[in-house]
């Protein structure tokens, strides 16, 4: 059952990435990446990582494709007259950057393969939510609270760049 | 007496934190003045107090502690036999390039009194230091001021010059801090408790030598630094244009001090430390100064421009430097280091007189003079005697460097052929031959320009530059033994100890072991080895 | 767990943090530039007080591992606050100047600042990543700040795409690590660590990750743009600060997670370093406007850093670490004086063309930016110098001349490119008469005091040294050269 | 049963995917996209290991790595409407004042 449902997701995973890069269409893309991340947080699930299925829904898909579509609307850049880049060579240089890379990946990864199972006996617990809130406010308190900041200061610099007009100045000059 | 030393040194430092405080153009002349006359006064007790009989040793040390831990980089200065008279001629220069420049220099003067000020204290810091890490950071610290001074008070081709001056040297120098920071590190393995060391006293001595291998890279790294500074042949094609496009003052100081840089590291560093490379080098450096001496002669002799002239005769006299020292005997670098003094003295009272005519007639071709010796007879009195002091004359100064040196060359072990000191030997004669005929066609003959009638005589602040050079040129060349003291002992001691060194580096080194290349400098040094020993 | 131990081990990153929010704060309720601006210059400077105090302290981990305090650390973190209190002090009179000074961009330098310091402390590879991109993400932010112009928000955009896509390649590596050790701990996957092809993919991975941000060749396009279109001020802070604290946790990196057994890093970095000098000196020597030069300067920096860390002794680690303070204190000053004179004369004004004859006109300025550009250019005995001195000398001792042949033929061709800008200012008459605006206090005694360290350090440079090379004496081992 | 492998293989082919998306698209929001997608691939190479090893850290990582993919989003997308104003086109073909 497990690895019916893997095939499907991951053939899933792997049409909806390639329609994101070839789709001419913006929406469609943003669209193929919700279906990338939906069929995703499955995976997640064989996998017993409860926790992060969900969020993925909720925070890649629900917040951030939905704040995607929103810009990709605002700007009214559905259709593109011609796709890809002009520059043949640059072509080139991805097929080979990818083809390379993947190799390389596929070949350093085959050779992990060992006797454990795909799933530990202890995920059951670790995936929970339990089991992550208790480190993320014990162990790692402190890249918690940077993020905490970050995300702050992220809000806060994007109306900065997007703001359309500058604010006015302090009249006050030396 | 350390400390006046220091005071020497550092004495310019302050006379630009005066004029960066006067902000006033005539303080700012006089400040200059002011600094670089104490600095003279006060090395004088420096000269005096010098212990002849102990030239051998460094005297008037300062030394620190180390200044990184581990590694023996330490504040060492002090002069010995090597580094006293050029020390001097130093400080002589000072007061005269400031005055030299006194009603020449209209813009800029805070930053140019500044740039000059700076430079000497550069220049003393190079002969001074003992620490190779310090002469290096002097070395380098001197490409700065003479960098702005050609380039912002020079004349219409300055920015070519300059840059092409500052690369140059630069190239070379930063190949020698490779090959220092190699020497420091071999040296350190060798030291107990340090790391590094460049300590020049322990460099320098017998206990410490170097594989034939490493010494001939690490004496190529060091050579060609100091072969572009000289310059050396053909390493020499950024002098004519920096020389011509500098202001008076500053050919006057590259001429008479910054080139002696060069000349100077060669006997300081490549000498003693690499005594196996620099023999079997030898003859090669001395067909390189030959072709120099005569290569700058020729070119001098068909030269337009005065000062262009005398440039390519500073390539010549230096090729005369470089062969002494490459004689690598008592005599020959006796005479170059004579010769050192000569040249700074005689080529820089040829760049200042250049340098007055040119204030005036504001042309310094050849063709716009003739028959100006009437009009002015003291200047013709005084170019003629810096003239005659250049060609080698015998009674003045540069007779007495050019015979040691050829004497040298003669009676040199590692030169082998003596057609080398033949040759050089003709490039005395061409000499003769290129300033006298210049003097001919500036100063005699009808007069030929009209306006050249209406030149004014030499007044009496550019007598009393010239006059003490003019001292120097005649005491040298009657009484050179007052000079040549001072380094004798130094220089006896120093051949003494690098050929002991090359002879304790032969044995130990096996043909075997080493690469094809290296075996046939093998073979040469024992050779020579083999001859000083049984002489 | 204790928490005021913990808080005491991160303070100067907990204070800059804390003021970024609460200028947040400010600015959102009050237009007061003058309170955010002296809030980031007292918290900036207490941070860097604290630091410094730090740096001749105990070492150790806090945060339940995730931090190290004290050492290599600290001394990153007084590196990094320095640049950027020096660039908030000059950067004031330049906003207002360019008319784009606002509350948030002192608040995104305060926590772009605290994520540098948690990025040069980092003990973890979540801490890296999390400081990384907290710094990475304000710096997007400050590259869009002229947004108006397109060369600003250009700037901004390639930024951001090429800063993003190198994330991917950095926590892909992570994940190859963990995946190869089982571990997110830096000492923990040093102990795992194996020549497995996982582990080192992964290690090669994050490298590349840490190559683009601090901008080595090939992967620097994006830096000259960046460079360019950003206010010159906040370059400064870009080029010097971020760099030393990516350079910071490059140093934790190599030195206590690769172990030489598992694969050539040594050759790796030595070959980057390799052509990132050539590289980045030689596209320096076409570049006229000066923004533009420098941030290929900048490039060639990078490269310098990089010899010392292929070096791969405590020397060559130390050594690193002087370069990054002295590349930062004449960096700032570099942009400071190109900020000064922009200022006068607006946005396009960094051609180097403009430069003729400001020398004379502007004496101080124009001599603090010669001793800026002779110390970029390694002339002694300024602090430059030094900091290449050392680096090239651990290449040296560690037996690899040829680097540092390469390193100082290069550095030979880079003196052209920086006597240019004198060359103009002093060797050519100015254009046209062009009034001057008085500097402000603040901006001139900030660059006056920038070279009088330039000069100090240059002189006295052994105490500081003594200090760097203490943090690797004892039972430090280093795993690179595996000796 | 299915073994590590091929999440992993997965991973790698989706990362790939993402690579050469970025180089051959002129549109900076799928760009963005793009890297998002690799982004995810990460994750799922996270997770995977996680699960094997039966340890919360590569969990903890992913949780960090949405969190700033979404700080990442905000700015970018800012950025993106900052450019668009600008040049009325997100083709980066066409933002080429800047160059070396």
């Amino acid at each position: 059952m497990i690895t019916y449902s893997f095939i499907f997701l991951a053939v899933l995973a792997v049409a909806t990435a390639l329609g994101l890069v070839i789709s001419k269409n913006t929406v469609n893309s943003a669209l193929f990446l919700v279906l990338n991340m939906v069929s995703l947080s499955g995976v997640y699930l064989l996998l017993q990582a409860q926790f992060l299925a969900i969020i993925q829904i909720l925070v890649y898909a629900g917040a951030i494709m939905v704040l995607f579509l929103f810009v990709i609307m605002l700007l009214n850049i559905d259709e593109e007259e011609s796709l890809f880049n002009k520059f043949r060579i640059k072509y080139f240089v991805a097929f080979l950057l990818g083809v390379g890379i993947f190799a390389q990946l596929i070949y350093s990864i085959g050779s992990f393969s060992d006797t454990l199972p795909v799933v530990s006996a202890q995920m059951a617990e670790a995936g929970t939510v339990e089991a992550i809130g208790d480190v993320l406010y014990t162990k790692y308190s402190l890249p918690f609270h940077i993020i905490a900041m970050l995300l702050t200061a992220a809000v806060n610099g994007a109306l900065l760049v997007a703001q359309h007009k500058t604010k006015p100045l302090t009249e006050e000059n030396d | 007496m350390q400390l006046l030393l220091n005071i020497c040194i550092y004495l310019p430092l302050v006379g630009i934190a005066g004029i960066l405080v006067a902000r006033n153009d005539k303080a700012t002349k006089w400040i200059s003045l002011l600094a670089t006359s104490a600095t003279f006064l006060l090395s004088l007790p420096l000269l005096f107090n010098f212990d002849i009989a102990a030239s051998g040793t460094a005297q008037y040390l300062t030394e620190t502690a180390p200044l990184i831990g581990g590694m023996d980089i330490k504040y060492l200065i002090g002069l010995d036999g090597l580094s006293l008279l050029l020390f001097m001629l130093t400080t002589l220069m000072g007061p005269i390039v400031i005055l030299s420049s006194w009603d020449s220099i209209k813009k800029h003067l805070a930053g140019y009194y500044s740039m000059l000020l700076l430079l000497q204290t550069a220049s003393m810091g190079v002969f001074a230091s003992l620490d190779l890490i310090v002469f290096y950071v002097f070395f380098e610290l001197s490409l700065i001021p003479m960098y702005f001074l050609i380039g912002i008070w020079g004349g219409k081709n300055r920015i070519h010059a300059t840059v092409k001056f500052f690369i140059y040297t630069l190239v070379g120098s930063l190949i020698m801090l490779v090959g220092l920071i190699y020497l420091g590190y071999d040296a350190g393995s060798v030291m107990e408790g340090v790391s590094f060391s460049t300590d020049w006293r322990f460099l320098s001595g017998t206990e410490y030598t170097i594989g034939l291998v490493e010494q001939t890279y690490l004496f190529a790294a060091f050579a060609l630094a100091f072969c572009i500074k000289v310059p050396l042949f053909p390493f020499h094609t950024w002098l004519p244009y920096a020389h011509t496009e500098a202001p008076t003052a500053g050919s006057v100081v590259l001429a008479a001090i910054m080139l002696k840089m060069g000349t100077y590291g060669l006997l300081r560093v490549c000498l003693p430390v690499f005594p196996n490379a620099f023999a079997a080098f030898a003859p090669y450096m001395a067909a390189l100064a030959v072709i120099g001496i005569i290569y700058g002669a020729l070119v001098a002799m068909v030269q337009k421009d005065v000062k262009k002239l005398v440039a390519y005769s500073s390539v010549s006299h230096l090729g005369f430097v470089v062969l002494g020292l490459f004689a690598v005997n008592v005599i020959g670098v006796q005479g170059a280091l004579i010769q050192m003094v000569n040249h700074g003295l005689s080529t820089g009272a040829l760049f200042l007189i250049v340098g007055m005519i040119y204030d005036r007639r504001h042309t310094r071709m050849i063709e716009d003079f003739g028959g100006i010796a009437k009009v002015v007879p003291i200047f013709a009195v005084m170019f003629m005697i810096a003239t005659l002091a250049s060609i080698g004359l015998p009674g003045l100064n540069g007779f007495i460097g050019e015979f040691l040196i050829l004497n040298g060359a003669f009676n040199s072990s590692v030169i082998p052929q003596n057609a080398f000191a033949v040759f050089a030997a003709l490039g005395v004669i061409l000499a003769a031959v290129y300033m006298l005929w210049m003097y001919q066609r500036v100063m005699f003959g009808p007069l030929k320009h009209k306006v050249n009638e209406k030149l004014q005589d030499l007044n009496a602040r550019e007598i009393g530059i010239l006059v003490p050079l003019i001292i120097f040129m005649v005491w040298i060349g009657i009484r050179p033994v007052d000079f040549t003291r001072y380094s004798e002992a130094q220089v006896n001691e120093l051949i003494e100890q690098s050929q002991q060194k090359r002879i304790a580096v032969q044995q130990a080194a096996h043909k075997e072991e080493l690469p094809g290349w290296a075996s046939t400098l093998y073979d040469v040094t024992n050779e020579l080895a083999s001859k000083s020993q049984n002489k | 767990m204790n928490y005021l131990f913990d808080l005491n081990a991160f303070l100067p990153g907990v204070i800059a943090g804390v003021a970024g929010l609460i200028a947040l704060l400010i600015d959102s309720y009050k237009n007061d530039h003058d309170g955010i601006y002296g809030l980031t210059v007292v918290s900036l400077i207490a941070a860097l007080g604290l630091s410094i105090i730090d740096m001749f302290g105990p070492v150790g981990e806090a945060w339940s591992g995730m931090i190290t305090y004290g050492g290599v650390s600290a001394f990153g973190n007084t590196v990094v606050l320095l640049g950027a209190l020096f660039c908030v002090l000059i950067s004031r009179e330049y906003l207002k100047a360019i008319e784009h000074e606002f509350g948030e961009v002192y608040a995104m330098v305060l926590i772009a600042t605290s994520g540098m310091l948690a990025l040069a402390s980092a003990n973890n590879l979540i801490m890296i990543f999390v400081g990384l991109e907290t710094m990475s993400i304000c710096l997007y932010v400050l590259a869009g700040l002229i947004k108006e112009h397109k060369i600003g928000a250009e700037a901004a955009l390639k930024y951001f795409l090429l800063g993003a896509f190198s994330t991917g390649f950095l926590l892909y590596g992570m994940a190859l690590l963990y995946g190869a050790t089982g571990s997110l701990s830096i000492p923990e996957i040093a102990q795992n660590a194996s020549s497995n092809l996982l582990f080192i993919a992964g290690a090669g991975l994050l490298l590349v990750g840490f190559f683009f941000k601090v901008s080595a060749v090939p992967f620097h396009m994006w830096t000259p743009d960046v460079y360019q279109g950003t206010p010159t001020t906040l370059t400064a802070y870009m080029a010097t600060a971020s760099k030393s604290a990516t350079f910071v946790a490059l140093i934790l990196i190599v030195s206590k997670m690769l172990p030489a057994e598992t694969a050539e890093w040594s050759e790796v970095l030595e070959v980057i370093a390799i052509i990132t000098m050539i590289l980045g000196n030689i596209i320096a020597l076409v570049q006229d406007n000066i923004k533009r030069m420098l941030a290929y300067s900048s490039i060639a920096h990078a490269g310098y850093l990089l010899v010392g860390l292929a070096a791969g002794t405590p020397e060559g680690y130390s050594a690193v670490l002087f370069y990054l303070l002295a590349y930062t204190i004449m960096n700032v000053g570099a942009f400071g004086i190109v900020a000064y004179y922009e200022r006068q004369q607006g946005l396009d004004f960094t051609d180097v063309n403009n430069y003729a004859g400001l020398g004379f006109k502007r004496p101080i300025m124009g001599v603090m930016l010669s001793i800026f550009l002779f110390s970029l250019a390694g002339i002694p005995p300024l602090v430059g110098f030094f900091g290449k001195y050392l680096v090239f000398a651990a290449a040296i001792n560690a037996d690899m001349i040829a680097l540092a042949v390469i390193g100082v033929l290069a550095s030979a061709a880079s003196v052209y490119y920086y006597l240019r800008p004198m060359v103009y200012m002093y060797f050519r008459e100015p254009h046209k008469d062009v009034p001057f605006v008085q500097a402000g206090i603040t901006f001139k005694g900030t660059l006056i005091v920038l070279t009088i360290l330039t000069i100090y350090f240059g002189v006295a440079f052994g105490g500081l040294h003594d200090l760097l090379a203490s943090y690797y004496s004892g039972d430090w081992v280093t795993h690179l050269t595996g000796n | 049963m299915i073994s590590i492998d091929w999440y992993l293989a997965l991973s790698a082919i989706l990362f790939c995917i993402g690579i050469v998306g970025v180089l051959i698209r002129k549109n900076a929001i799928v760009i963005f996209m793009c890297v998002e997608l690799m982004l995810n691939a990460v994750n799922l190479s996270l997770v995977s290991f996680s699960s094997h090893y039966g340890n919360v850290d590569g969990q903890i990582l992913v949780f960090f790595s949405l969190a700033i993919a979404a700080a990442e989003a905000v700015v970018g997308l800012a950025i993106i409407i900052a450019i668009f104003r600008n040049n009325f086109s997100v083709d980066i073909t066409q933002i080429n004042l800047l160059r070396w």
